[in-house]
């Protein structure tokens, strides 16, 4: 086993790294930067390093300042979680020049699947089905229009460096394409420093299935069933489970078999996944993740298996412990992503401090989050706080825990979509599995703000019972008279923007 | 713990909520309990002080809240999973507010804040433009994403006050309209 | 299912009834005394009735507060917990009588399990092996005395109405069994109001083992496997686990017909646990508990079961929905009590306000806990604050990731019995699983109060670093010379009063 | 945020820090870095202020602090899963105590006190006798448990302040004690 890891990542992730690889007598080595000093993922490493400013760029994403880290601290291996360096081919080639073990497959798997659209081409190659689109990126916004004439509307541009919803715009008129290829562009380059974008067909009310893969350089490759993703918004997961309640047992075979042909196609080591769309009973191939995902968590529910346990083991040089036909899947898991947005103003990021912090507790459930009491949230980073996942022995046990335990979560200081999840746990389409991209978009009530009769009493009360207790707390102020008001332009229900939810990512 | 003595006469003190648009007479009494527009409700508010959980139990059901107040009777909390806003007025206050025209007197006038701290990446709208809802009005870039900010009612752009490029402060005016009559 | 539930309990173990009936759909109200109007108990049920003062006999023991309340709230059923009124037979009856639902076995079944001296009895009329001693309670001191010189020393002497070590006094002298029977006759008396005490033969390095069972009064007994919880001190388990690590398949399912022999000699409905000792490759009947045990949370880990909704089947009427052979078991769970006690101070009773609380989280990890920010700590009630439980694929890593979990763990504002917890899950014997009930006694080591170098250099520093803040914060103060200092009589690393952990309980 | 200046010369602030009975000098440098008897080691503390989780990084080496201030230079915190108690001093004050006798002078007394709230049980001991490491001194109830408050060293019964039956708060003194000579 290694003897020791620097994290190269922040928040939950790398608190979740963190935590492996302290179960398995690893030492480990934090980064931060000025903004996460408190941060919970430096508190619980070994050692904790300073590497810059909050800016991402000059910290997070500094490769240089990064192995110079590792340098210092002797870490004989790097894990670079999810997002910032994870999926940057030169990072994983930087680390093994510098003599350390990368946590993830080769620069090569990486660069290959990373270019989206060369990720297209090996994997028709393959004989995995892709969804029709571009080979290649293209040139302009006028070249985009015509592309996007011959695979038929709506289309969809996206970064080929791309992943999470960002430099991704669906266009269903073709006056509007060359617009939203400028948009895609600037919003790729700013966030992965590479415009290249592409186009694919649009599928309009897609399932997302994605299969979870392990291999280990010494040939073997093996799956660990599918999760299914489709509730989203802004191509942004929102909430994830294992397995698909769409699949049976023919078909979770079928997709996972493809998922394994895909992986040996590139030589994949380590922890990746394979994503799909499946509309009308065809699965299409969209991108493979050279990393960790976000929703690892209902795959460790359902399988029993610490993922990063794995990756730690096959970085170790170590075989799979497991065979295909030992991988275990118990029960059904659920996820929901708690992020510092406002879910009733159209998902706008939320700042604050973390004032309280409740977490549930109690059967089947697990939380896995990146904050405590104290916390700033700011807007240098992702939105992500924390990850709520419940376990039950079926979908509608595990629906009902993750509604519970969302009762029970409480984070006081910042706005959340906590609010959002408590609606979609209790929704008739939700709890019968009627998913698809397009859940949120075709689900416009659950936007619809508003207190029931009760809550609302409640509200009454809790606020006449607090000014009354601050006043007799403190003498009388004077109160303003004709003062600031909740401004009409903001009043009523209508998000400032509309959700966009009708993406693939 | 005392509060002040009611302005108007009655067994306690009385106070005008706004909660989600809708305005209401509460009367807390000397035991805490309270009377909403007429009914009578048994409460009470425990827990170990303001910026912490508070039990709010109403009728008998409890209730976490986890309130915050910003200056002069205005609060924020969570309840019931959901976050909202509410403002307390004593009843003198309240009539002084009635008297003078309150809350009607700026009706039509309206502008466009920045929600986040950000990077203004494009202006879709111009001066004397009427936007009509759902139109994009401005790009604000933050956390990576840009953020379209659209117009939720029809209103005329009166000014234009940022340009593209421009870092903006959560809070910030970003464009101020006046209203459009409407036929 | 039963449409509502009372629970008549406070703490973690009213919360995780509460959750487990809210995932069922059962409507919860919540009973509370004058000190609990803040736990999370209250504020997490549907309703919430106040019975009574602090003092626990004029609230939460108060039966007829408790029927009242449910009266009020229209309650069909009433859920016990464990402690309080859960093993009082004429608690189920007054249930029973005044039209409600007990959730646990019937009053003549408690009746007959809560006399030790007739469960004995009953327990060797139906073949299960029991400890050698008096089959009746004691009249006196002197009696006490010659029952144990026929016995043979050491003898234990318990309350017949008792449980959870109150009452329990282990004699290893003929001269000191009298004053040790007083002592005990007066625990007893003041905890369970019943001062019958009867005598043991004492087993001086037993192991505990106890089986999980279920009944539904269709005929149906099963059992869920065993646990081992021979971690305990004063006669209180502070660490359990399923399953033991002392048995193999075949012993397992030795102990576990027993048992489901045991619960069918008494017609047993409901969740109930025989406890046994093992020595010298015997197993004895110890009690048999007719409620849910504090350590449920490791059998519902490796069979995927919630007992509490198991409970809840069997009290609306439902049969048990699996067979013997469909029970699983999964890997190793264990569970650390969290309690309000200074290990190194002789396990005195600590009290506080909860400032800060700092929950683990990551894979495997559950937290039933009873507290929250802000909640005082009082001497009124049992010192459990909560549950810290982990999972994984065996013992070996469960116990590491119960370390890291520990690592995670900070209550702040009272002592806990955390810091111990800490250094037995690295101890080599517990590792090693060569446990037995004498585990504390035999490591004396664990209660030497001592940071390492590192730890004592990062408390200076600290140390100077608060006051450093602290003085440039506000105007510094005259220090007092020649002050209040630690005293010399309590100083030192022994602990005001021995550990007594050589009990059975 | 400035400290007060150092007393006796050198860069930073001296103090004088007492842990589990051993006693360092410490300086504290403007940066905040420490000198513990004469080693450097660079030191930062950050987080949100007293009474929450502090961030101490000693070495690089990360720990979470949390931590309570009594009055006058005493805290207690919690650290590596310990907790530990530690009296800090500034330079000044520690050498006027070391002059006066400090610490040593009240060697030799010592009471027992009631380590939380209770009812006294049983005096296990009379006025005179000299009482023996692990031996009895009273039984307190509490939490429905009998505690015996044992002896930890010789020492001679002085004076007993309690009854069989009596309440007592956490902190009262139970029984007085003079030290014994020992051959």
């Amino acid at each position: 086993m290694i003897e020791s890891v620097l994290v190269a990542n922040r928040g939950e992730i790398a608190l979740r790294v963190i935590r492996g690889a302290r179960e398995l007598g690893i030492r480990t080595i934090a980064v931060f930067s000025d903004a996460d000093r408190d941060s919970p993922h430096v508190v619980h490493a070994d050692k904790a390093v300073l590497i810059g400013p909050a800016a991402a760029s000059r910290s997070y994403l500094d490769i240089d300042k990064v192995l110079e880290a590792a340098r210092t601290t002797g870490a004989v291996a790097v894990h670079p979680g999810y997002g910032f360096l994870a999926e940057r081919a030169d990072f994983a080639r930087a680390v093994a020049d510098a003599g350390l073990v990368f946590v993830g497959p080769t620069a090569e798997t990486i660069r290959a699947m990373g270019d989206k659209t060369e990720a297209r081409r090996r994997m028709a190659d393959a004989g995995v089905p892709v969804v029709p689109g571009t080979a290649s990126p293209l040139g302009s916004g006028s070249e985009a229009r015509e592309v996007a004439s011959e695979v038929g509307l709506p289309v969809v541009l996206k970064a080929a460096a791309g992943g999470g919803g960002k430099g991704m715009r669906v266009v269903r008129r073709l006056d509007e394409v060359a617009a939203a290829f400028d948009a895609a562009a600037r919003e790729a380059r700013a966030a992965f420093g590479d415009g290249s974008v592409y186009v694919e067909r649009f599928l309009e009310r897609p399932r997302h299935i994605e299969v979870q893969l392990f291999g280990d350089g010494f040939g073997n490759v093996v799956h660990l069933h599918e999760r299914e993703c489709s509730i989203q918004r802004r191509h942004q997961k929102l909430i994830e489970e294992a397995p698909s309640s769409l699949l049976g047992p023919e078909e979770r075979r079928a997709v996972g078999e493809a998922a394994v042909r895909a992986a040996r196609a590139v030589d994949y080591i380590g922890a990746g996944t394979v994503e799909f769309l499946y509309q009308d009973g065809e699965f299409f191939f969209l991108e493979m993740n050279t990393r960790l995902q976000v929703e690892h968590p209902v795959t460790e529910f359902v399988t029993g298996v610490d993922l990063v346990e794995w990756q730690f083991r096959v970085a170790s040089g170590e075989a799979i412990p497991m065979r295909q036909s030992e991988i275990p899947l118990r029960g059904h898991a659920i996820e929901c992503r708690i992020t510092s947005e406002s879910p009733f103003d159209g998902f706008l990021p939320a700042t604050g401090t973390v004032r309280h912090l409740a977490i549930p507790g109690g059967p089947g459930v697990r939380w896995d989050g990146g904050i405590g009491v104290g916390s700033e949230i700011g807007l240098h980073y992702d939105p992500l706080l924390g990850k709520l996942i419940t376990w039950a022995p079926d979908r509608e046990s595990a629906i009902r825990r993750m509604k519970r335990a969302l009762g029970e979560l409480t984070i006081a200081g910042v706005s959340t979509c906590a609010p959002l999840l408590r609606r979609i746990v209790e929704e008739p389409d939700f709890l019968a599995g009627r998913l698809s991209t397009a859940y949120l978009t075709e689900h416009p009530e659950l936007f619809d703000a508003g207190l029931d009769d009760a809550s609302h009493t409640a509200a009454v009360a809790a606020a006449a019972l607090l000014e009354h207790e601050r006043r007799a707390a403190v003498p009388a102020p004077r109160m303003p008279h004709g003062a600031v008001r909740f401004s009409d332009w903001r009043a009523g229900t209508a998000p400032w923007f509309a959700p966009v939810a009708d993406g693939n990512g | 713990m005392r509060a002040p003595r009611a302005v108007d006469g009655g067994t306690g003190s009385r106070y005008v909520v706004s909660v989600a648009g809708e305005t209401h007479d509460v009367v807390v009494d000397v035991d805490g309990n309270v009377v909403i527009d007429g009914s009578a409700h048994e409460a009470s508010l425990s827990g170990p002080g303001p910026a912490r959980m508070r039990t709010l139990i109403l009728d008998g059901k409890p209730r976490a809240v986890c309130a915050e107040t910003r200056s002069g009777g205005f609060w924020e909390f969570e309840i019931d999973g959901d976050r909202v806003g509410a403002e307390v007025l004593d009843a003198r206050a309240a009539r002084v507010r009635a008297l003078s025209g309150g809350a009607g007197s700026e009706r039509g006038a309206a502008s466009l804040k920045a929600p986040m701290p950000g990077l203004v990446v494009e202006i879709a709208v111009e001066t004397g433009e009427i936007v009509e809802p759902g139109a994009a009005v401005v790009i604000v870039e933050a956390m990576k994403m840009e953020n379209e900010l659209r117009a939720t009612a029809a209103a005329r752009v009166e000014r234009i006050l940022v340009a593209p490029g421009e870092a903006v402060e959560k809070g910030q005016i970003l464009v101020e309209f006046a209203e459009v009559e409407r036929k």
